[in-house]
């Protein structure tokens, strides 16, 4: 049945985001944003309303789903909400502070391919490793996939693996890591052989303190400035074979390693849509008050309808861009493939979101370019433009979107 | 709980809708526009469906299904041939102006006839638009006198759709010259009044199977009963409309999905088929990505309908249900308008001649947008609402003294 | 010295095809769409006003060159302003009635292949009878290079030629051909082996009357329906080997029947863009003028601000594109080759005119939308797109500028 | 005749500020903005190049080339570093609008030591926007009272180019509050008046090479004659201040076409170079058609921009002047907002790192559309001429109760 009120355990999530977003977060933001951290007495609060599990898993919002441990059995006969949820929460928190829910601890990117494609005691080993986070000490996992030299073409990969003995060992650089820097493991995606093309790919969870594994250089960003953003470098950095992602078994079908890589990508690109709305809304609600408050003294002043129709324009292309992402992990929850859903809401909300900002700061005029702390629509627009780009730029769910209406097409 | 599964009710009916529109419709959609009407077997037909009546009340003698069942159903309608949609007999706007303004009474009274068994005879409508702006004052140039027991109205109406062939109008009149667009009555006039008179046919850039008209009325008397809404305030009247105009641009919207669908789907078909330097040219990168745009488009249209119809549906707070009306529609409009613009030039050369259908859905594009407000007042209105500014009618109601509508 | 202002010559061009084009061409603008054709009467009368000879030879505006005869001597010093005068007068034409535009007799779009790359002898006899309409019969030239299986790929060409002792023997079918029933001559595009690509290309002048040479369906239209569009068959058709434009000469060099092809295309995008122009602005002009009537009764209407904006954004692109074509014009008569400018006028203004007739009936509302003699609003709008599409599509044009600003780009 | 060469000499001098800006400025661009200042001996060469005074009349002491060699120039400055030319000495806006509003001697004398041999030490400033909106009625907090033989000046200014460097301020204050928009004054207040205070520096987006900060008028002091303009009628007052607000708009857009030029150029640069599954990403024909699309928006914005500069050097009517002007600057302050925004993507991840220039470009395409009117006002200028509508000040001068902008 066709139904769009979210169901009162979201609505409850989005609420209570919403007010610590308000109230806790964004007056924090750019504070945050100029340390280049996010204090952690906030992170060690926000674990310990959050149970101790990684908040960063904005995949689980609505369902417990950090581990194999713990996790309460689910009625396989009811529907479960998870996706949809949390598409909720992650507009939400990015409502507040996009830089800020990338710095959550858990698993992060990571998680998903551990979870969806890990054996069973790598799921438990390494989702295990964030029980306890409201006490125990903040953790973070990482997804390594990038290289200087291959970005959206995921199969030009350069690292390399070689099996010797019980070990791999992995050489390589991998670029514009998400809390690389922090991370307790990776997972890092290499080949065996380049001229396998994604056939050759395999990926590991590589623990922090591996020898051979390194931090390199923290990244100076455009935005989100308080997430770390790292160069992570691999020489002949010895990973055990337990640690090859979903075992050997997994690298049979002949594509499994790309696969592996880009399952993620369906599940979190409606996240990363999800959180473009999110800036993007509240950009245009800091506009829409600040029309409120500063065009309307006395008497509207003369252009107030060309600036209302603005508003009006970006708000329904975020409205848009919202009801793609809903389809898209609607379908998720389904267990209905949506490749092409999940690509098209991120090209929509990367686009809204962008041009959200953009257009918010000419509707406040000087005063939305400034930083000071009740005014962030500076620091939004900062940080909008990456969610038109990471996990796949607008120009690659494109191609994912052509293949899908396209069958025919195969490469460009 | 979000979810995007019509029911299987809604399926069913989703199913045969298309099922008619796929063969009955798009096969005759040149024979409709050179006809410039629907031919009458296939108005039987979808009056035996029942497509009239789908969102009017029970109580109304309709089939109460909701504005949601509706706008399913209308963007198969616009799928096939949006111009038939428009041209189908039935109640149309008139039943939906008069479910808003009337009372329930008022409503079964009025939309007995259009069910009978040749109701594929009738039509109703509304006439709100004028020929001529006012150059004097605000509000409409027809005006509707109180006289005795009744109203005397006179006035030239224009942009009316299904004019010449409508048994049942509500026209709409200036009662009070000095509250200027808060001063406006609503009358229903019958085809055999005296004092009305069906004008001339309006040649329209597309939609041709609808027919678009005026009618002229002079010194047209009816009774105080033919006036709806009279009992409400200003301010009630114009939520009212606003109401009414709302819920049609969802319809309209729907139908420019469905012909966003169509265009986008024709244009995908030709792409993957037509060759040049040796490949289809939906393989080429620009190509392909205008592809994935105008699907992305008719995909997010069609939810955005959806969540609106809705709000309405579950009786969400009306401003909600306005605003969220009039975003669809306006983004649907605008992306029909894209689509089909877009569908005539990757046909290339072949795209300009009315041999193949995409010239035609260019140019329904563009006349679909006209059939409610406009996409640039539907941003003023969702604006108004989210500045919660005050709900002007000069603002929130469409204004023949500027931009005229058809309705 | 940077200059834009248009010379007094051009001025006054300008001004009188807006004279005629106000009080005699526009009034008969609804009928010429219905009846499928320009008076006769009117185009006699527009010849003589042009001493005989060929009106539709719009990139001679300024200078005589309808044929080698009767053509006074230019001063090689002086630099020549005909194409950027042939802007002038296609953009006023065009605001006029584009269809028309089409319909006046000369060699048409036949016209420049034929002085471009003609002999003498050629240049000549083709040329030459065009002379004399002002009394005489009138006359249409015609270009033929469209097929049904090739449009923008003109390599893709497959009518074909062979030579056969003094003739050659042509056959093939050509469609969407301006004037193609009516024209006396056609520049027939044909191929001597579909292997060669373009250097297999030959172009030839093919006479009305030749025996295997017919016209085939006369197209229906969405707009310029006065204008006559037409399908050529070519069957076994015999051309005299005088014929063969430029001579076999002209073939030697790789590329040359496919060059001569696009030469065409570089002189007259321009001006279809300067012509896309006119429409539009005739668009936008008939929106402001009903704006300035309808909304501005007693008070302003509220949302009177935003079609003051979206009015000034028609016009801005349009002034824009109008730019492009100035100088792309401009670099024409300097012999700087254009090829780049040439494309971007033509997309720019397919695009920025397409886009005002849209938003003129926006505007103007129900009113737009319907034909009468005195708003023509839904004629432009028919009219219009095609000139996004004819000699290149906006694709095509970017095609064209790509491989110009990336020279190691070879094809997509 | 149209014409697009540029005089010999206009090509001489923009070779050598191409030079200028090549050599001296776009390498250090991430050195100013960590500065937040253009560096002294770079100020210093400006100066000596004499780039603060080339449109300046020759009567007041500066080269009287033209808008149009002026915005040549300018286009240079931004393609190299677009906040470095908003933070180069010299009398910059103040100049212009002391042009505008004030006698050939007033002008003569207030720019004097702009361009002694320490020139490149001084900075005019123009103080017109305000730190916070006037909420009781139309026009500016600061106002202007006049006392005894001269003026009490008293409020807070902000968004001021340069305010923290200037040595003198044209400051714009409400002379006569019944008027609203109406009744402004515009007074030479020197930095050592002793009821002037700078303020602190605004915190902005990009451009961060130009210092934009506020100043507070305590019971500042100054003659009558520091009054500017003071003898025109309202209309002439608004008039004078659009004709300054136009052809600064002009310079801002310049700048922001050598912007674009720049985001432009490097993102071709690094799409013929970056390769992805297998050929330069620019091959692909999505990327190549959106530079494609980049590089007519260049070239356009800088035609239309020429085109109205040459309206006003050669005198054509005011009003073409003016129409051109705003439709030049809303076009290219919008196409440098698309390019650097493609700039970015078309990096992809690289893109939104400090190590390249990109990031800076797209922040900076945003922060110079607020350095004169925006587009969205820009837009409404035009209409209001074309539509022949009235040029009230509040619709066609930038109203600080609304949208503040950078002067």
């Amino acid at each position: 049945m066709i139904d769009f009120v979210l169901s009162k355990k979201q609505q409850e999530l989005k609420e209570g985001i919403h007010n610590v977003g308000k109230f806790v977060i964004r007056p924090m933001s750019l504070e945050m944003d100029r340390n280049h951290e996010v204090p952690e007495p906030f992170l060690r609060n926000f674990m310990k309303l959050a149970g101790g599990r990684g908040g960063q898993d904005i995949e689980n919002f609505g369902e417990d789903g950090s581990g194999e441990e713990g996790k309460k059995e689910r009625d396989p006969s009811k529907i479960s909400e998870a996706n949809r949820t949390s598409a909720v929460g992650a507009e939400e928190l990015a409502w507040a502070d996009a830089a800020m829910v990338l710095c959550m601890p858990g698993a992060g990117l990571g998680g998903p391919p551990v979870k969806s494609t890990g054996t069973p005691e790598q799921r438990k080993r390494f989702l295990g490793m964030f029980k306890g986070m409201d006490t125990g000490p903040l953790k973070w996992g990482a997804y390594g996939l990038t290289e200087p030299g291959a970005g959206s073409d995921v199969s030009g990969i350069r690292s390399s693996c070689r099996k010797d003995g019980k070990h791999w060992v992995l050489n390589g650089r991998k670029c514009y890591i998400t809390n690389g820097g922090r991370a307790i493991w990776t997972v890092i995606f290499a080949t065996i052989d380049p001229a396998l093309g994604r056939a050759g790919h395999r990926a590991f969870v590589v623990e922090k303190g591996t020898p051979g594994f390194e931090v390199g250089k923290i990244e100076e960003k455009m935005g989100l400035r308080a997430n770390e953003t790292a160069e992570l470098v691999l020489e002949d950095c010895r990973v055990p074979e337990e640690n090859l992602l979903g075992g050997e078994a997994a690298y049979t079908t002949k594509e499994g390693g790309f696969m592996t890589a880009m399952k993620t990508f369906d599940n979190t690109r409606p996240l990363v849509g999800a959180m473009a709305v999110g800036i993007g809304r509240a950009a245009y609600e800091y506009a829409r008050d600040f029309v409120k408050e500063n065009y309307l003294i006395g008497r509207p002043i003369p252009r107030y309808a060309a600036i209302a129709a603005k508003l009006s324009q970006v708000s329904r292309k975020l409205d848009a861009a919202r009801m793609l992402v809903w389809r898209a992990t609607y379908m998720a929850d389904m267990g209905i493939p949506n490749a092409k859903e999940a690509s098209m809401s991120k090209a929509a909300a990367g686009q809204a979101a962008t041009q959200a900002c953009i257009d918010a700061i000419e509707i406040c005029g000087a005063h939305g370019s400034i930083a000071t702390e009740h005014a962030l629509l500076e620091k939004w627009f900062r940080d909008v433009k990456v969610y038109d780009i990471f996990e796949g730029t607008g120009n690659i769910q494109r191609i994912v979107i052509a293949k899908r209406i396209m069958p025919g097409l195969k490469a460009f | 709980m979000i979810d995007f599964e019509p029911s299987e009710d809604q399926r069913m009916m989703q199913d045969s809708v298309a099922q008619f529109a796929k063969s009955t419709l798009a096969p005759r959609i040149r024979e409709s526009e050179k006809l410039r009407a629907v031919p009458e077997d296939v108005r039987r037909l979808a009056h035996e469906m029942g497509l009239g009546f789908i969102d009017v009340p029970e109580s109304a003698g309709g089939q109460g299904l909701g504005l949601l069942t509706r706008v399913m159903l209308e963007e198969e309608l616009g799928s096939a041939d949006a111009g038939a949609a428009f041209g189908l007999s039935g109640p149309g706007t008139f039943g939906a102006a008069v479910v808003e303004l009337g009372t329930v009474e008022q409503a079964a009274e009025l939309l007995a006839d259009f069910g009978s068994t040749d109701g594929h005879a009738r039509f109703g409508a509304v006439a709100w638009s004028e020929a001529k702006p006012n150059k004097e004052r605000a509000g409409f140039v027809t005006t509707a006198v109180l006289e005795g027991d009744g109203y005397k109205i006179t006035g030239k109406k224009a942009f009316i759709i299904n004019a010449p062939h409508a048994s049942r109008f509500l026209v709409f009149a200036q009662v009070d010259a000095s509250k200027g667009w808060g001063g406006l009555g609503a009358f229903v006039v019958e085809k055999d009044n005296a004092g009305l008179k069906v004008g001339s046919r309006h040649d329209t850039l597309g939609l041709e199977a609808a027919a678009f008209g005026e009618i002229t009325l002079d010194n047209a008397i009816v009774p105080a009963s033919a006036r709806l809404g009279g009992g409400l305030s200003e301010a009630d009247f114009t939520k009212a409309m606003l109401r009414y105009f709302s819920k049609q641009a969802l319809v309209v919207a729907a139908r420019a999905v469905g012909l966003a669908r169509f265009a986008y789907e024709i244009a995908l078909e030709y792409c993957e088929t037509r060759k040049t330097f040796g490949k289809p040219i939906g393989h080429f990168q620009a190509v392909a990505f205008n592809l994935a745009d105008r699907h992305m488009d008719v995909e997010s249209s069609r939810w955005l309908v959806w969540k609106a119809a809705f709000a309405w549906d579950t009786k969400r707070p009306e401003n909600e249900a306005i605003r969220a009306s009039a975003q669809a529609a306006a983004f649907a409009l605008e992306a029909a308008m894209r689509t089909g613009d877009d569908c005539v030039a990757l046909h290339g050369g072949s795209g300009f001649i009315r041999d193949l259908i995409a010239e035609k859905l260019m140019r329904d594009a563009k006349q679909i947008a006209l059939c409610c407000a406009t996409p640039e007042q539907l941003d003023q209105i969702a604006a108004a609402i989210d500045l919660r500014a005050p709900l002007d009618p000069a603002l929130v109601l469409p204004t023949p003294d500027a931009q005229a509508i058809f309705t």
